[in-house]
């Protein structure tokens, strides 16, 4: 076993985790913290992005272990004082979603790619970054949308 | 998973000395080729050795003519360096290339490198650029670095510390991303520093990246697009798979080289 | 690529919904037409088992789409409404096979008409208009 | 996933001594990649352990490899298979033609391999290229060791 | 507050649990005392199984059972079906192969589950699965469908010669020979419309539990359809009794129609949580996924279209056979078949069509209904052949379309289907003048100034949606109830909870149907709660897919609005003191006709809870 500590979602949390476990089982079965999902296993569908340490990580792709003594942020965190985030409003104004699977790691991509690269996102831009998130239901026409709003409301 | 041993290593020498001691070790860089194997149990290592709490493995600088990137620098930090932007722009423009956003926060040269997975981008900038590739043991020319599919020049309790790669007058990448995988299909690097030009392809060859010596020669002349006119490589020896036949990646180097070559003209 | 997709759903009760239902379908269709196909070797095996072989449509492989509507009302239930769920997957693939044939002026592409297969299709042309100098 | 390969080698070497060769159990344990063991259960049927390695993927197969078809000393087939555990399994085998050249021996082949389960499902990209690898492999390593320096002047065809 | 009205585009109700990370997907759920269980999965597409060692299994950590095909046998656990009969040609049944939660005997394609194993942790149930032996007899296989008839290739269930389950056809052979004859022009096409693996980004996943104190079982699963999933597992699959099993199809992340078939995984963890005792869950990883998924599609066809002098359609001949992979899932015969044939007229007046349709198996994953199921199959038949003639007889495609398009209704085609209203020029005209469509000649040059190639692709589609009951369903051998159920519950305050048979999975029913009972009742949608997929709180339903929750599910809603209507008209009857003819309800309030007399909705359903004011005996209490 391995002892890791981390702050998630602004609290610091303890764990004796094998060194097998995962970012995302860390998150889904030790902290019950079950938004952020898993939808397949090669590290491309992105419903299971977090940040840690401000940026955008597949948590399925990474060991809790290597984790340890991180700060990481997961959907649930992204609301302050029972407040949508902005980018939350713009999926849910604009109709970004629909079974709500991938929306998690959508909207945690599209947070951080606002950090990155600013409140006035093109399509082109959008779309290109969003090359690491699938979506099967929305045709991403709706989450393009969503996340040009979001991303000037962010401002 | 298969069940394994965890060490987190505190330095370079540190990390060689665990690789060493655990016997059936696999360095752990970023981990975004090596943890999806694991979780498809498609090697089961007897112990890892985490090298991402070894600071001395990251940075970018500028070092005399060459520019040197530490082998733990993550492609998002390569891809948005000011310091590579000026020195390799095509560089920074590769990096900006592989995987995904979230992908390129975490996973790093040096395991890309070590990886030489036969699709992969960096290969083709070591190797189209002339780099070398600076090991806890030695210093490696590119050209000597890469030995055919994923296999490396690396002993096995030898870690990747840096990568030199000189400032070239100028240079382009172009890739054809695989549609499902987004790996390059076929990635074509060329450069040019002084009499120096090079040409390395990658996705395309069955061994791995490799330098097509016909396209170099026509550079040499005239550093344009215009040169590769009529220069093909042959399907022989490209590989073949349900993505593209090796007469379709052949068709690719042609075309990939001269995006790459009009891109840095 | 420009989309334009006019459907008949009959009377609408929200057409937000309705039209996010209409692009996840056209994503779909241009997914079978362009993308997509599990394959199987000659011996059984699945030789498409991730998304590193399955190719999934992603946000860059599309573009937004025109959606609009015609009305005629259903006569066979007190709404008059009609159903939307497939509607865009169901039009899609064969609109984008139609449009590919046109381009090369040839019929002879199969789906996926993924990037090797319209290669295969535009050196085709060449020959056939060689062919017919 | 199913790939077939084509080769050849001229080895300076009698025909009956590479025949000999090609039936000598510990010749084809120092040829097979990655062989770790080869156990002879008769003749031509042999337990074997291998390892193969590409890239981050690293899975032991256990198998059997027999020798087939034998024609002394003109040709024969070698074929392998094993199971990989949660990885699948591998199969592979080679028909060998010997005949008189110049100088010595011209050795042929004609290769197939095939994967199933995971390896087959996940692989794609990996394995055309780790089948032409292993079958180079095991022939230049056989030219080498009959015949040290022949090894390299193989000529392989998809 | 105020209620919402049809037509509004308004934002899902949904949303705020799925945007904050709160949404309850089946894998999300955790039960007390879980287990896991993993399914070794067979890597050889066909193969005879001569032994299953599990014996270092079972003895290694954190394993509390493994089970095979034998198990399952010993159990007399009943067979996986396909609920739609199709006949040949020669009226003789199709002929459906065994399908045994775990393969009994045999494997039939990569990815048939040979074994599972019931662990503490995934992790504990994965290293036993990869210790445990199988003895295969490995055995030819065959996955293309147009090979699967070859003299040569492998025959997989017994019971189905040259691996054929029916030669079926449907429309009138004779008079499509006679058209053709006659016709000034005929295109030929042969495709392959492409094998498709549907992909929701939820993965498959299940958690079965057995209650030994009620002895009644509770099944959490990605369903589309929880009553069709419990109908069937327990009338044929007999695992629990109907009355004492609960199926609950909780937030389900993307269906595509993937999700309505009954899977050997669930039915396997329920058969199991009463072996071990304890709940049995399982989620798939994407590679199995990939494997074990229906998938779609997968057809080989070739086509004719007779055409005559004047670009009019004279007939249509359409030759298809159609993969159904190794096993015949639960909706498979029908999706080839009723689903396709019936659709080939498109939007067409074509005197004659003739369809046949073999239904092959192959080693493949089974073959069922994916989003449009038949339909988009059909559309590109038609939608391709009718592309071809137009550019053979150089007559603009979209003129050719116009010319040939059904203007008058009801119009009833030469494949079953009667079609009762459309505006198909209507709908071509509108979207070629949006595309601009009449200058796309000039964007094509300018593309071919640039070195590129441009075209242009239309296809006009028809779709069966919601199929329905009827006695042509029944005549074509469905064997399940086609119709919808909705209930309208009202509280005493006023609240209103919809009960429905249909399931969302990112349609959105939540929201839109809310929105229609909103705007029936007159009543703010915050008032109105929908309830869905759980067969404990919804009295019966058909559940999601083929288009069916809008024009079958909310017509179910409308006839129960109006039933609480009628109801809250007599109670208002009673508390207004007016002849029940009187009382017309509109906007949410109840008024006697003419005068200022009214009571609000919720102020009805109270009355109608506390039932002083009227007789009993005629009225019952309460409101639904």
């Amino acid at each position: 076993m391995a002892s890791v500590t981390l702050t998630v979602n602004g609290r610091t949390v303890s764990a004796d985790v094998d060194p097998r476990t995962l970012l995302v089982q860390l998150l889904r079965e030790h902290l019950h913290l079950t938004g952020t999902h898993v939808g397949c296993d090669t590290s491309q569908c992105g419903a299971c992005v977090v940040h840690v340490n401000g940026r955008a990580v597949k948590s399925c792709t990474l060991l809790a272990v290597q984790a340890d003594g991180a700060k990481v942020v997961t959907i649930e965190g992204l609301a302050a004082n029972g407040k949508l985030h902005p980018m939350q409003e713009a999926f849910r104004e604009n109709h970004g979603l629909q079974c709500g699977f991938c929306t998690p790691g959508m909207i945690m991509t599209a947070v951080e790619l606002v950090n990155r690269k600013g409140n006035n996102l093109d399509e082109h831009t959008i779309r290109e970054e969003l090359e690491g998130n699938l979506c099967r239901c929305t045709g991403y026409h709706n989450i393009v949308k969503a996340i040009a709003a979001g991303a000037k409301a962010m401002r | 998973m298969y069940k394994f041993a965890y060490h987190k290593a505190k330095n370079v020498k540190d990390a060689a000395a665990l690789l060493k001691k655990a016997g059936d070790s696999k360095l752990l860089a970023g981990g975004q080729t090596l943890i999806p194997t694991l979780k498809l149990r498609l090697a089961g290592p007897a112990a890892l050795v985490d090298i991402g709490g070894v600071k001395e493995l990251s940075g970018i600088a500028l070092k005399g003519k060459d520019l040197v990137i530490g082998a733990m620098t993550r492609h998002a930090e390569v891809a948005t360096s000011k310091v590579v932007r000026k020195a390799i722009p095509a560089l920074a423009a590769l990096a900006e290339t592989i995987g995904d956003p979230a992908v390129r926060n975490q996973g790093t040269i040096g395991g890309s490198i070590a990886n030489n997975d036969p699709a992969a981008d960096y290969p083709a900038a070591c190797l189209g650029l002339g780099a070398t590739i600076v090991t806890s043991k030695r210093k490696i020319p590119a050209d000597k670095f890469f030995k055919g599919l994923f296999e490396t020049a690396l002993g096995d309790d030898e870690i990747i510390t840096e990568v030199h790669f000189p400032v070239p007058k100028s240079a382009g990448y172009a890739k054809f991303p695989n549609p499902a995988s987004r790996y390059a299909l076929v990635g074509v690097f060329v450069s040019r520093n002084g009499s120096d030009v090079r040409v390395a392809v990658t996705g395309a060859g069955e061994g791995g990246v490799f330098r097509v010596a016909e396209m170099e020669k026509a550079l040499q002349k005239d550093f344009s697009a215009k040169a590769l006119d009529g220069i093909a490589v042959k399907p022989r020896g490209l590989n073949s798979d349900i993505h593209a036949s090796a007469e379709y990646r052949a068709h690719l180097v042609g075309v990939m080289a001269k995006r790459a070559a009009a891109s840095a003209a | 690529m420009k989309w334009t997709a006019i459907d008949d759903f009959g009377i609408v009760i929200n057409p937000m919904i309705v039209e996010g239902q209409v692009h996840g379908g056209i994503a779909q269709g241009v997914g079978q037409a362009l993308l997509e196909g599990a394959v199987y070797d000659k011996h059984g095996q699945l030789v498409t088992g991730s998304y590193m072989d399955y190719c999934m449509p992603r946000a860059d492989n599309l573009p937004s789409f025109n959606v609009d509507y015609v009305v005629t009302k259903c006569p066979s239930n007190p709404l008059g409404i009609k159903g939307c769920g497939e509607a865009g997957a169901i039009a899609a693939p064969v609109a984008v096979v139609n449009a590919i044939t046109n381009a090369v002026g040839h019929e002879d592409v199969p789906m996926p008409a993924t990037p090797q297969a319209v290669w295969a299709a535009v050196q085709k042309s060449a020959k056939l208009r060689k062919a017919a100098e | 996933m199913a790939l077939e390969m084509t080769g050849e080698y001229v080895l300076p070497v009698a025909r009956q001594a590479v025949w000999d060769a090609l039936n000598d159990p510990e010749m084809l344990r120092r040829c097979i990649p990655g062989c770790e063991s080869l156990e002879k259960k008769s003749d031509t049927e042999f337990a074997a352990v291998t390892l193969a390695k590409v890239g981050p993927v690293k899975a032991r197969f256990k198998g059997k490899v027999r020798l087939e078809d034998l024609d002394p000393p003109s040709s024969y087939k070698i074929v392998g298979e094993g199971e990989g555990g949660i990885a699948g399994f591998a199969k592979g085998g080679a028909s060998v033609t010997l005949a008189d050249a110049e100088g010595g021996t011209r050795l042929s082949y004609r290769a197939e391999a095939q994967v199933g389960g995971k390896l087959a499902q996940l692989g794609q990209r990996l394995i055309a290229g780790t089948a032409r690898k292993m079958a180079d492999q095991f022939f230049s390593n056989f030219a080498e060791a009959l015949a040290p320096g022949s090894g390299k002047g193989g000529k392989k065809k998809g | 507050m105020s209620a919402s009205s049809i037509g509004a585009p308004v934002r899902r109700t949904e949303d705020r649990r799925f945007i904050t990370g709160r949404g309850q997907y089946t894998d999300d759920i955790r039960r007390p005392y879980q287990t896991h269980a993993y399914f070794l999965r067979s890597p050889h597409a066909h193969a005879t199984i001569k032994g299953v060692d599990a014996k270092k299994a079972s003895k290694m950590p954190g394993v509390l059972a493994i089970y095979t095909g034998e198990d399952i046998a010993k159990d007399k656990v009943g067979d996986l079906i396909c609920g739609w009969m199709v006949l040949s040609k020669d009226g003789s049944q199709m002929k459906a192969g065994r399908h045994p939660a775990l393969a009994q005997g045999k494997v039939r394609y990569v990815g048939d589950s040979v074994a599972v194993v019931i662990a503490e942790t995934p992790d504990q149930a994965k290293d036993a699965a990869s210790a445990i032996k199988v003895d295969y007899g490995v055995l030819p296989a065959v996955a293309d469908a147009a090979k699967a008839r070859d003299p040569g290739a492998p025959q997989i269930h017994e019971n189905a010669p040259r691996n054929t389950i029916y030669e079926w056809a449907l429309g009138d052979a004779a008079a499509v020979d006679a058209a053709f004859k006659r016709a000034r022009h005929v295109t030929k096409l042969d495709f392959i419309n492409n094998r498709l693996i549907p992909n929701a980004i939820e993965p498959r996943a299940a958690i079965g539990e057995y209650d030994q104190g009620t002895e009644s079982f509770t099944l959490w699963t990605t369903s589309q359809n929880p009553h069709v999933a419990r109908l069937v597992m327990s009338a044929f699959i007999g695992i629990a009794p109907e009355h004492k099993f609960r199926v609950i199809a909780p937030d389900v992340g993307g269906g595509f129609g993937s999700k309505i078939f009954i899977y050997p995984e669930e039915t396997v963890c329920i058969w199991a949580s009463k072996k071990v005792g304890r709940p049995v869950r399982w989620t798939a990883e994407r590679n199995e996924s990939f494997q074990a998924d229906a998938h779609g599609r997968d057809h080989v066809t070739h086509a004719e279209l007779a055409v005559d002098e004047r670009g009019k359609i004279l007939a249509l001949k359409v030759k298809t056979t159609a993969n159904i992979g190794a096993y015949m899932s639960t909706f498979s015969s029908a999706v080839p078949t009723f689903l396709y044939a019936p659709l080939l007229s498109g939007q067409y007046e074509i005197p004659a069509i003739y369809c046949e349709v073999d239904g092959v198996y192959t080693n493949t994953a089974p073959v069922d209904a994916y989003r449009g199921a038949g339909r988009p199959e059909a559309c590109f038949v038609i939608e391709r052949v009718v592309e071809v003639a137009a550019r053979e007889i150089r007559m603009d495609p979209a003129e050719f379309r116009k010319r040939n398009f059904i203007k008058s209704f009801p119009y009833q085609t030469p494949v079953a289907s009667l079609y009762d209203a459309g505006d198909y020029p209507g709908a071509l005209d509108k979207a070629l003048q949006l595309h601009d469509y009449r200058n796309f000649g000039k964007r094509k040059a300018e593309s071919e100034r640039n070195g590129k190639l441009r075209g242009i692709g239309l296809s006009s589609y028809i779709e069966a949606c919601g199929v329905a009951p009827s006695s042509l369903a029944g005549m074509l051998g469905c064997g399940v109830g086609l119709w919808e159920s909705a209930e309208i519950a009202v509280t005493p305050t006023g609240m209103v909870e919809v009960l429905t048979g249909c399931h969302s999975h990112g349609q959105g029913h939540e929201t839109t149907f809310a929105q229609l009972v909103s705007a029936k009742l007159g009543i703010p949608m915050e008032h109105i709660n929908v309830v869905h997929g759980d067969t404990d709180k919804v009295q019966f339903g058909m559940g999601t897919y083929g288009s069916r929750s809008g024009p079958v599910g909310m017509s179910a809603i409308v006839k129960a609005v109006d039933k609480v209507i009628a109801k809250g008209k007599k109670v208002a009857a009673h508390v207004l003191e007016a002849a029940e003819g009187d009382i017309e309800f509109k906007d949410g309030k109840f008024q006697v006709a003419g005068t200022d007399k009214s009571a609000e909705f919720g102020a009805i359903a109270l009355q109608a809870y506390i039932a002083h004011k009227f007789p009993t005996a005629e009225i019952e209490p309460g409101l639904k």
